[in-house]
């Protein structure tokens, strides 16, 4: 699949022929009519596209909640998504998808799709949006009044955003890295950039028409100690990846960490980054907004807890700013979460989303110095990515990853080396103990060495892999650093 | 001590990594040969895991909610490979959303789990009897 | 009662007769026998000793979390500690006392403490103290494993504190001025400040018997739109005035304003100036500790929001190190709130707490200059007030408050002049829309002045009184500034 | 047209004073003459007050949760002091605790008041009605 891959932009023309065997993969997929949805999307609402949606909150300085929700049955997806609109007072509403969609699975999800319906109970964790088809998804669009967007973890996601774009969804979240190497074990990297590839295509060619969908790398990648300058890296390439398709609105994404001032250097470096390495290639016309995901690592079993957790992911993304903040629920820890729980967690990140509205976090010497590590080590990734790729992002990341130069801890992904071993430092952000063959100048390695030489005087252990299994625990276990017991 | 031998796994559709790789850490730390399958495992990698490496156990994980569908029929395909009573644990969040446990413990038994753990399970919370089980 | 008020520190052979009447206005005064309740404070391990266990913490670094909580019937009381303590992982207790007794209304309190008993549920919202005499009180003490508070609201609290402390209680809630003021009508300043010289010195009493007792002003006040400059000048002049009784362990409050800037930085000038008006008064060897107040106004009804409002305080009272924050709940907005509810508000407090406990707001100029107005601003009033009572506190603090050189917003009394207005500025800090004659240096009313007329270009509407109406009602309504609707 | 005078005033030892002043300030610009008692008042207070003022109605608060016992016999003083059938109000957070409001409500009336507002009522919740109930 990945033979011959470059980041160039692929011909519509040429895309024609695996367009239709695309199509054929599943019997909802002749229902797709790019005319008749080219006319539906351009009858919607400017309040129901996401894209229009993001910019609007951009230009005032809002930061957006949006819920993550999906269950089997169309007729009870749809009214989870209403009651999350009524009860939730959320802004932006999502589909979640299930996990044998994902994986392209289309009978497994068909089966117990069936066996939902049969048992009035949803079996699958999401909602199969390929076996409802475009006439089914399209009663999800028109039945809500706000945006609605497709979230997933698909390596091979081209008949679904075939499906949904087609039924008038407005934005697609996933990357060819994101929803490879966090959410699959063998598939080649360059096989999921070219399906991704096709991807933004497609959202170039309704661009073209005049319809402007947002597209949004995942940004915490598999949401357990991942460091600011990795998600970063794989934003800005996947970014890059999509406007070289054509893509005109991107929101770029970044799971909380969990340090106040980290979270922040992270968010206002995110969208800097990109422009940077956007103009590099020649690129000015992406409107950027960005994502921060509320802690998504273990949480807390405890309700009460679990609410402390939500409300400081709230209070990072106000204070940094986010263009939209994805909320967890108190359920996290129990299981998918029931509506009442998910439409809680969202009046709660609201109230903090409102009452930080006005404020954020101030300039200091502390957030500055954070903001450059998190530049120059991003930079020495994307640089050496780019070196690697001989001037092509989607080589240089296929041969970063094979290299180590960019590293995902604890990916099941066999394409993924996995030799960085992150750890928190003495204040609870997130640093390297490994860095295995990230590409970092030796100050950079310095600074790592000492900030956990830090904190293991302060808790008199040598840095050590226990640290690691400590910190994975601690916030379930009450804490962001997982001091000794 | 002659080391008994346990097979890992995360079954089905499911990516969930972290757990994996800890409970790969901690049974070795307690002494156990760990054939660790990853994750996105199917049942035919599972029988063919226990088969090979002669196992005394498997640890079968399950994090995503489809276990259910994913489990059905495993103690069936180890009765037809001849290893119909290797001790079989899951554990995870076995169901979609938060059911309660009592009927989720017992769906599982009757799919022919030995023992059934709930979420947040830690290791020190089943590794004494799961070397108890074995005879340690 | 304030004839020759004087700060000085009473005589306690003098204070005899005073004692004798004050035991005598309730029967359970006769049990208050001093060397039984010395012998049995000198018994109690250092773990229960309020004053000890927040040194502690100080020393540590660490915020601790502390409820609100009183029933009237004694059983009942204990069991509702009890379920704070085991279920609610407090760190410390509270007595809170019921508004008949604050108003030394003991034989209303009786009535409705019967009437309790017969129904099976408080008529009364919170604990009688004093009705429930020394040896009910010292069941309390001996039945919890963590230090207890006196919490209340009495202008003349002498029998109150005569019966707690001989109880076993370690700590004590309140001050002349701000257990009037807030509280009370027509109960003159100087008779108040006087009251709470009698408790003070009892305080000073104990400790020069060796038991160390922790006395806390009472910091936010009437709990709304109370400036930092407002609170922390009665802060210290009540703390100076506990001092000079003999007082050495003392916690100064604060209540949230709401922004994170002005919180931090209202927290980190309390311990500072009280300090160095402790130490012109020739007093250094008093043990500081600092207390944040979650959000003292009104709360929303919607519990998941109530969620958001204390996590908000939390953080607040984390990023700024105070030693403890007084934690409301989810019901604030509804009535008491159950033990429920109680506990999931003390554990939500503290998985905030603990996820921020090695985090702090990093240093900035904006924090700095936050703190320059405040200690600007406390200066003016306090060096006024010194100056109206002719080098003598008690008597200046009485001056100042018909003067209205200190003024609390909203304030019941009719000793309290009533003439500043306060109104959040456009980031939502609490500025003066009118100061009244508070003593405010020129460039100090300009930066006010300046700051509300940038809120009313934002908001398109000159600065008024619609604004504080606004502003009083906002976070129930979801925000912090009270924006046009 | 002509003004009506309303009594208002937060009953016991409560010393609520900011939704006493919000009240004050909403009442009089929509109108009412005002004469407000401020917080921590007796029974004996409103009732004087009521006599003093020819007010049409009195408009009682009770935030802090003794209005139970704070209010019991105040209708059986109006009546005494010939005034029985003023219109009166009560707000607030009338109980100790959230509870049950049909019964809370059910109490209060018993109790002689001719409505009774839960928590939270804003001023545009009930000055319609005490304008329609005045013949306004
Ligand atoms: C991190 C995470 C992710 C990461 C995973 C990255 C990766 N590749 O590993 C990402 C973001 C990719 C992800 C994706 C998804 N996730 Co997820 N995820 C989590 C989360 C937050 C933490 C999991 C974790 O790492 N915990 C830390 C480790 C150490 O603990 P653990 O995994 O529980 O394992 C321990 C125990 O369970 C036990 N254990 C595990 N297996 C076994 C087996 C035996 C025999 C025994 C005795 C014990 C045992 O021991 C382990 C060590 O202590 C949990 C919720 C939570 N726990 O807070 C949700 C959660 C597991 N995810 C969930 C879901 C639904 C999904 C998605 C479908 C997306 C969605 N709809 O939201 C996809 C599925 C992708 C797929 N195909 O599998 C749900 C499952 C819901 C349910 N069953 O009802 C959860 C519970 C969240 C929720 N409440 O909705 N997820
Ligand atoms: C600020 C506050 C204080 C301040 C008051 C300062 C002052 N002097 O004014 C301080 C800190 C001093 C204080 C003290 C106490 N408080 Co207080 N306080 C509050 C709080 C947080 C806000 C009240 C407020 O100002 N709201 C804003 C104004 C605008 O709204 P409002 O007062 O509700 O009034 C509006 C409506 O109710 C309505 N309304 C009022 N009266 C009437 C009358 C009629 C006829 C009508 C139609 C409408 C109406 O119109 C008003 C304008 O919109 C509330 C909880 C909350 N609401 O979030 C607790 C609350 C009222 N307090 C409470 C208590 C118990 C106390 C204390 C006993 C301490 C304690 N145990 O915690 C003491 C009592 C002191 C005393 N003797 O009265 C409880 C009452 C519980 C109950 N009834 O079950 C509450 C509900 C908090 C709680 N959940 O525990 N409190």
């Amino acid at each position: 699949m990945s033979e011959g891959l470059t980041h160039d932009k692929l011909d519509w023309n040429e895309l024609k022929e695996e367009r239709a065997q695309v199509l054929a993969s599943w019997p909802t997929g002749r229902e797709v009519d790019l005319d008749e949805a080219l006319e539906f999307h351009r009858k919607l609402p400017a309040e129901l596209n996401f894209a229009k949606r993001l910019l609007q909150a951009k230009a005032e300085g809002k930061t957006l909640a949006q819920p993550r929700a999906g269950v089997a049955d169309l007729n009870s997806h749809l009214q989870l998504l209403l009651y999350l609109q009524d009860e939730g007072e959320t802004d932006l509403l999502p589909t979640t998808i299930d996990s044998y969609t994902r994986q392209n699975r289309y009978e497994e999800a068909e089966k117990a799709l069936l066996e939902s319906v049969r048992e009035g109970r949803s079996l699958l964790n999401g909602f199969p949006a390929v076996n409802h088809g475009v006439a089914g998804c399209r009663r999800i669009v028109e039945g809500v009044s706000r945006p609605v967007q497709v979230r997933h973890g698909t390596p091979d996601a081209r008949l679904l955003a075939e499906i949904t774009l087609a039924a008038g969804f407005t934005a697609f979240e996933g990357g060819g890295i994101s929803y490879n190497i966090p959410y699959a074990k063998r598939v080649p990297l360059g096989d999921s950039l070219r399906y991704w590839q096709y991807v933004d295509r497609l959202v170039g060619f309704y661009e073209e028409q005049g319809i402007t969908i947002n597209r949004e790398p995942f940004g915490p990648l598999t949401g357990t100690l991942v460091a600011p300058c990795i998600s970063h890296s794989v934003a800005v390439i996947e970014g890059i990846l999509a406007a070289k398709q054509g893509v005109k609105n991107i929101t770029l994404g970044y799971g909380q960490c969990g340090n106040l001032v980290q979270d922040v250097a992270a968010l206002q470096t995110l969208t800097s980054l990109a422009e940077e390495y956007l103009r590099a290639e020649g690129i000015e016309d992406v409107e950027l907004t960005t994502v921060f995901h509320q802690w998504m690592g273990g949480f807390p079993k405890d309700e009460a807890k679990a609410y402390a957790v939500i409300a400081l992911g709230s209070t990072a993304a106000a204070l940094g700013k986010a263009t939209k903040v994805i909320v967890k629920t108190t359920h996290e820890a129990l299981g998918i979460p029931t509506k009442e729980a998910n439409a809680q967690a969202i009046r709660t990140t609201k109230q903090v989303l409102n009452m930080l509205q006005d404020q954020a976090l101030p300039e200091s010497p502390a957030l500055a110095e954070e903001r450059e590590i998190i530049l120059q080590e991003t930079r020495a990734i994307l640089n050496k990515t780019l070196e690697l790729g001989e001037g092509d992002w989607a080589l240089g990341a296929v041969r970063a990853f094979a290299a180590g130069v960019i590293d995902v801890p604890f990916a099941p992904s066999t394409f993924n080396l996995g030799r960085t071993m992150p750890a928190r430092d003495n204040e609870g952000a997130v640093r390297f103990l490994q860095w295995g063959n990230l590409p970092f100048p030796k100050d950079i390695q310095n600074f790592h060495r000492a900030k956990l030489e830090e904190r293991g005087r302060a808790e008199r252990r040598p840095p050590s892999f226990q640290m690691v299994v400590d910190d994975i625990y601690a916030v379930s276990h009450g804490r962001l650093v997982g001091r000794p017991r | 001590m002659e080391s008994k031998t346990v097979v890992l796994g995360v079954i089905g559709a499911d990516v969930h990594a972290v757990g994996n790789k800890i409970l790969e850490i901690a049974l070795t730390e307690a002494g156990f040969h760990v054939v660790n399958l990853g994750v996105l495992v199917s049942q035919k990698e599972f029988v063919e895991a226990a088969l090979e490496t002669n196992a005394d156990a498997i640890l079968v994980s399950s994090l995503y909610g489809h276990a259910e569908i994913d489990a059905r029929g495993l103690r069936e395909a180890l009765i037809e490979a001849g290893i119909g009573d290797i001790l079989m644990y899951i554990g995870g969040y076995l169901v979609v959303g938060n059911q309660e446990w009592s009927e989720v413990e017992a769906k599982f038994k009757q799919l022919g789990f030995d023992r059934v753990y709930p979420p947040s399970t830690l290791p020190e919370d089943f590794i004494p009897t799961l070397r108890k089980d074995l005879g340690l």
